[in-house]
């Protein structure tokens, strides 16, 4: 068995042994190995010139990880967490995401960004942000949630390989999970989603964190004789939609999980897509469970109330099916 | 026109009024009527066939004439 | 004092800047009459730099440039056609019609763009820098922005990363005294821009922006320092610019006596009295040049009229590398 | 001669105010000169001419606002300097539909759900409807003329989710008579599956499932419909005489059958018995203003259809012939549309020239009334007091109690053997 961090770490061995454009930089991942501990032992193997120490100026380090790409390399970029990433969102948006379409072409941005996501450990309103929808938002750059150890793994390899700017959310309450990693086989394509868990009573439909919620969610409505299919979305731009018409036009209900807020969030497009291509395969409204529209508190009771959690997934099954 | 081109024009007009009937099964001695469960509806429909197709007028006194496919193409035959 | 350069050199200059000045008198032109839409921002009174810097750096350097940067992008080689589809929007446009006036690119002249945040593209260069320096290349990196980018926090980030990782990056920033409305002294505190990088580490220097002969000395000799030592160095080119600073300002922050007073360093006037009166050049070398300059720009407008509007099924193209809808 | 026109000075401007001239007529001005001040939002700006030349005569006047490109002045260009050929404005590329990029191929003409609700209750196909809105878009207000099916009123609105009523539709089943178990009592696939109770079964071929459909149907409708039958025998002597003489002097396209005499006189009949031209929606029985007799054909393959004839009571009865004839050709050609299936308000059925004297009817849900003749068969009959033959024709009327009472049938029986006597008027 392998941990979440771990299977990145061999991911990015593997990438900077077998590719001498890729290199990795980000705040602390150097020296102190990582703010999650996913890239100790980096520095010490390939030096300073191919894992690199930034001064903490995210719209910079992000904007030279886009010049680079442009100017020929694979840069490898870690944003500590999404809270921070805020402060590089120009660079992202208005250089990543259209120097193709603005230059006619002539140009690609073969960038891959990581940072962690969501909340649940009590950092409080600054550190527990879940923005995956921001980017996902924007057309020219592709997102993707690593919701498993084999995903983690993959996906980075993937985005690495991608001539489009790619950006990967890895939810901070998944980097301990252990799982098994196969490195040798062809791995499946990141842009697809995945059916988790089969069922035929209605669909659970959640990426990154709220995957494993969803899946337990999943077991105790099986107790109550309810067969709830779990689809992990895995790509969050471009949506799968084949995939999650196709589970819903099966079991006919649907309930989103996202740790967003409800506005505006990835829950709300896969109701909207629900709602305009599978119409006539709803017997109940799409239910979203998504976190209450508050800053995270600080105190565990009010964090775990605010953030979508398994009671909350199985009630909002439960009226799906059985009705008012 | 002969016999048979007029057998087989009458058939026409008949699969025309009751599509989902079988022209071969068709013996030509039968009642249609009762072969065919033809009502008054498809008896006129198949008469309107016959006298657009072969100009034909066959009056409403005359039905008892054309009970049979043979006795149709007879009538039909000396008018036409 | 007199020039010590050639005569061709001469005229190489003189060219160059009377081409943009015409350039962009005809784009304000075509502007006018609704050829040209959105924004448009004139090099008139600035070309010195442009001409300088080009001439200065070589072939094969990076070039990251503003908003403001036809004559950039022209005296680096993209020709006026193309420049002036792109400002239609046409399909035969440096950028096919996707970026418009603030964004001229051209991979094949390593010209990465015309930036329309302030600020926005001194990031690209340093990571520009960045990967000249891991694949071992000696090239430099031209990052052009102007005063008011040195209020964004990018511009001290990017002196501070190309410093501490020695980048060869030549920041070149066109002071041409307003940041769009706002006067220099109101939006900087220390008025010598040239005073910051030093506080990076980053060499300084300053040069006089209307004088194509120094400008093209000054930025050649600290281009030659930054391949040399392949750190990062900063030079100030104090400057102004003629017109408003787009087709919508009515200059409502400066008077017409300080145009007319700048006027008088008009910086091809000035090449021309000095290079008439040294005798390296004619009256008729001069009609010459206005001769072509004129029928090049007629051509331009003729190429940019010829031009198709790409067709609207084609507009995911270059979203992704491959259509995902 | 040069034309100075008023520029477009930036983006979003469309019109200035000239405020200002900066020269005077026959001032000679060279290219990039001031000629004029215009006023904008932005505060006044100076504009600059284009062309060398003398200034030939003024077009506007100071202080006068005029859209960008209105001539202002005209330059007396000097012969020299022939200004490069320059096309007029060209505008941007076609108007680019302002939908959002995902949508731009428009698949179908623009509604909103609740419009295409709207026009599937009113059985309107919305290709054949010009939509007046933005873009074609149609609204509620186009529908108004087009209602081919007028709700004579409006039934309550049965809550269903999508997917239970396209099962309900698949299954020919009536969702007006369901109760749902789905929030508020909306019903949900589970009480549409639980009504025909089985197994979504494999391959069912086109007959099978709407023999299914009917044998539902009539269970349901048998069980729950409390009917009743009133019966009445009617001389059809005069209807059969008119009917030779009229078939006598036309030609045979133009023949007519005894059937279009009883479908006329039924349609006619019910003018003034509403109650028995009706139909359930949702808990109500609503009466409605047309009158669609829906006609029972026995399909040879097996099977059974009453597609409706549209204002059975409108339009000569030669028309009516034509239209009968068209129903019952496409009825077995298997070619009928949807809303003939399902717009007939009444149904009559006439089983006599199977040789049966008599027919005891079973109602189609959701109508109120059914009407089924038997055969015409000669019969000892008095006429003043004397016994005389006849061909009578025993007419049999089955309604729903809920809706009508046995005197209201009485008198439509007999109100349809008066119009039978007079053929002529039909």
């Amino acid at each position: 068995m392998t941990s979440y961090r771990d299977a990145i770490r061999t991911a990015l061995q593997t990438l900077l042994r077998e590719d001498p454009r890729v290199f990795f930089m980000g705040e602390d991942v150097g020296r102190y190995g990582g703010p999650y501990a996913v890239s100790k032992g980096l520095l010490e193997e390939f030096g300073e010139d191919r894992v690199r120490d930034t001064p903490l100026c995210e719209s910079t380090f992000v904007g030279a990880g886009i010049g680079a790409a442009i100017g020929g390399m694979r840069p490898i970029v870690e944003v500590m967490t999404v809270n921070f990433s805020l402060l590089a969102l120009d660079q992202v948006v208005n250089n990543a995401a259209v120097m193709r379409h603005m230059s006619g072409g002539q140009f690609e941005v073969p960038i891959a960004v990581r940072m962690a996501t969501g909340g649940g450990k009590q950092i409080a309103a600054q550190h527990s942000h879940s923005l995956e929808n921001w980017y996902a938002h924007v057309p020219g750059i592709k997102v993707l949630a690593p919701a498993t150890v084999q995903d983690a793994h993959d996906m980075l390899l993937a985005a690495v390989e991608d001539p489009d700017p790619v950006f990967i959310f890895e939810h901070q309450m998944l980097y301990g999970i252990e799982g098994p990693l196969d490195t040798e086989s062809t791995p499946p394509s990141p842009w697809k989603a995945a059916i988790r868990r089969a069922g035929k009573d209605l669909s659970l439909i959640a990426y990154g964190g709220s995957v494993h919620k969803a899946l337990t969610a999943a077991d105790e409505l099986e107790k109550e004789g309810l067969s709830a299919e779990v689809v992990d979305l895995r790509s969050l731009r471009p949506l799968d939609r084949e995939t999650i018409i196709g589970s819903v036009s099966r079991t006919h209900r649907a309930v989103v999980i996202d740790e967003a807020w409800k506005t505006g969030s990835l829950a709300s497009e896969v109701s909207a897509i629900l709602a305009e291509e599978a119409f006539y395969e709803l017997d109940a409204p799409v239910a979203r469970v998504c976190t209450i529209e508050v800053p995270i508190p600080y105190a565990k009771h009010l964090e775990e109330a605010a953030i979508p959690q398994v009671d909350r997934i199985v009630e909002a099954a439960r009226r799906s099916v059985v009705g008012g | 026109m002969t016999r048979d081109e007029i057998r087989s024009t009458l058939l026409g007009c008949l699969v025309a009024v009751a599509p989902e009937i079988d022209a071969e099964e068709i013996e030509d001695d039968a009642d249609l009527r009762e072969e065919l469960d033809l009502d008054s509806m498809d008896v006129l429909r198949w008469v309107q066939g016959i006298h657009k197709a072969l100009g034909v007028e066959i009056p409403e006194e005359d039905y008892g004439q054309i009970v049979s496919l043979e006795d149709a193409v007879s009538y039909v035959a000396a008018r036409v | 004092m007199t020039l010590d350069i050639s005569r061709d050199h001469v005229l190489d200059l003189l060219r160059d800047m009377i081409r943009i000045r015409r350039l962009e008198e005809k784009s304000a032109e075509l502007y006018a009459k609704q050829k040209i839409r959105g924004f448009l921002h004139l090099y008139i009174g600035e070309e010195a730099v442009g001409v300088g810097a080009m001439h200065a750096l070589r072939e094969d350097d990076n070039i990251v440039a503003t908003y403001r940067e036809h004559g950039q992008a022209l005296v680096r080689g993209i020709p006026a056609g193309e420049i002036m589809a792109e400002m239609y929007g046409k399909s035969n446009g440096c950028s096919g019609g996707r970026g418009g006036s603030m964004h001229l690119f051209s991979a094949e002249r390593r010209f990465y763009g015309g930036h329309a945040i302030v600020g926005g593209g001194l990031p690209i260069a340093v990571g520009l820098a960045l990967a000249d320096k891991m694949q071992g290349e000696s090239r430099v990196t031209a990052c052009f922005f102007g005063d008011g980018a040195t209020d964004e926090g990018e511009f001290h980030e990017s002196l501070n990363l190309a410093a501490l990782w020695k980048l060869p990056v030549l920041f070149l920033c066109e002071n041409n005294e307003y940041a769009m409305g706002t006067a220099l002294h109101r939006h900087v505190s220390d008025q010598n821009i040239a005073d910051n990088p030093p506080a990076y580490g980053v060499p300084a220097d300053s040069v006089n922006g209307m004088d194509v002969v120094a400008v093209e000395r000054a930025v050649h000799n600290e281009a030659e320092l930054v391949r040399e030592t392949g750190k990062p160095r900063f030079l100030e080119l104090k400057t102004y610019r003629f017109r408003a600073h787009s087709m919508y300002d009515a200059e409502l922050y400066r008077s017409k006596e300080e145009v007319e007073e700048h006027k008088k360093d008009d910086p091809i006037e000035s090449l021309q009295r000095r290079a008439l009166s040294d005798g390296l050049i004619t009256e008729a070398d001069i009609e010459q040049i206005e001769e072509d300059a004129a029928q090049e720009i007629a051509d331009a407008v003729e190429f940019a009229e010829q031009g198709d509007w790409e067709p609207v099924e084609e507009i995911r193209r270059h979203t992704y590398a491959r259509d995902l809808s | 001669m040069a034309e100075f026109v008023m520029p477009s000075l930036g983006a979003d401007m469309s019109a200035g105010v000239l405020a200002k001239w900066r020269v005077a007529l026959g001032d000679r001005v060279a290219k990039g000169d001031i000629i004029a001040e215009v006023e904008t939002d932005k505060g006044l700006i100076e504009v600059e001419v284009f062309e060398a030349g003398v200034v030939e005569s003024f077009l506007v006047q100071e202080g006068e606002k005029v859209p960008v490109g209105t001539v202002l002045a005209e330059i007396q260009t000097a012969p020299a300097s022939a200004p490069a050929p320059v096309s007029a404005p060209v505008s941007a590329p076609g108007s680019i539909i302002s939908a959002g990029a995902s949508d731009l191929v428009l698949d179908g003409p623009l509604a909103s759900p609740a419009v295409r609700r709207r026009a599937h209750e009113l059985d309107v196909s919305l290709p054949s409807v010009r939509g007046t809105g933005e873009h074609g878009r149609i609204t509620l207000d186009d529908l108004v003329g087009v209602g081919q099916r007028a709700r004579s009123a409006p039934g309550a609105r049965v809550r269903i989710s999508p997917y239970a009523r396209r099962v309900a539709m698949e299954r020919g089943i009536d969702i007006s008579r369901l109760s749902g178990s789905g929030p508020g009592g909306a019903i949900q696939a589970s009480d549409v599956l639980s009504v025909t109770a089985h197994p979504a079964s494999a391959a069912v071929s086109p007959a099978e499932r709407m023999q299914r459909a009917i044998a539902a149907a009539m269970t349901r409708a048998n069980d729950e419909i409390p009917h009743y039958y009133v019966e009445q025998s009617i001389d059809m002597a005069n209807a059969i005489a008119w009917l030779r003489e009229t078939n006598a002097s036309v030609s045979v396209s133009e023949r007519l059958v005894s059937g279009v005499l009883v479908l006329r006189a039924v349609a006619l009949a019910l003018r003034k018995h509403k109650s028995l031209n009706a139909t359930w929606q949702g808990p109500e029985p609503v009466p409605s203003a047309e009158i669609h007799v829906g006609l029972a054909v026995s399909l040879r393959g097996g099977g059974l259809v009453a597609p409706a004839l549209r204002n059975t009571d409108q339009g000569s009865l030669g028309e009516l012939m034509v239209r009968m004839t068209d129903l019952v050709g496409r009825a077995r050609a298997g070619t009928l549309r949807s809303s003939e299936m399902t717009s007939a308000t009444i149904t009559l059925t006439s089983l006599g020239e199977r040789g049966v004297e008599s027919v005891t009817p079973i109602i189609f849900p959701p109508q109120v009334a059914i009407v089924g003749c038997g055969a015409t068969v000669e019969r000892p009959w008095v006429v003043e007091g004397k016994v005389v033959p006849r061909p009578i024709m025993r007419v049999t009327l089955g309604a729903d109690h809920r809706v009508s009472n046995g005197h209201q049938g009485s008198r439509f029986l007999t109100a349809l053997d008066r119009l039978l006597q007079e053929p002529e008027k039909l």
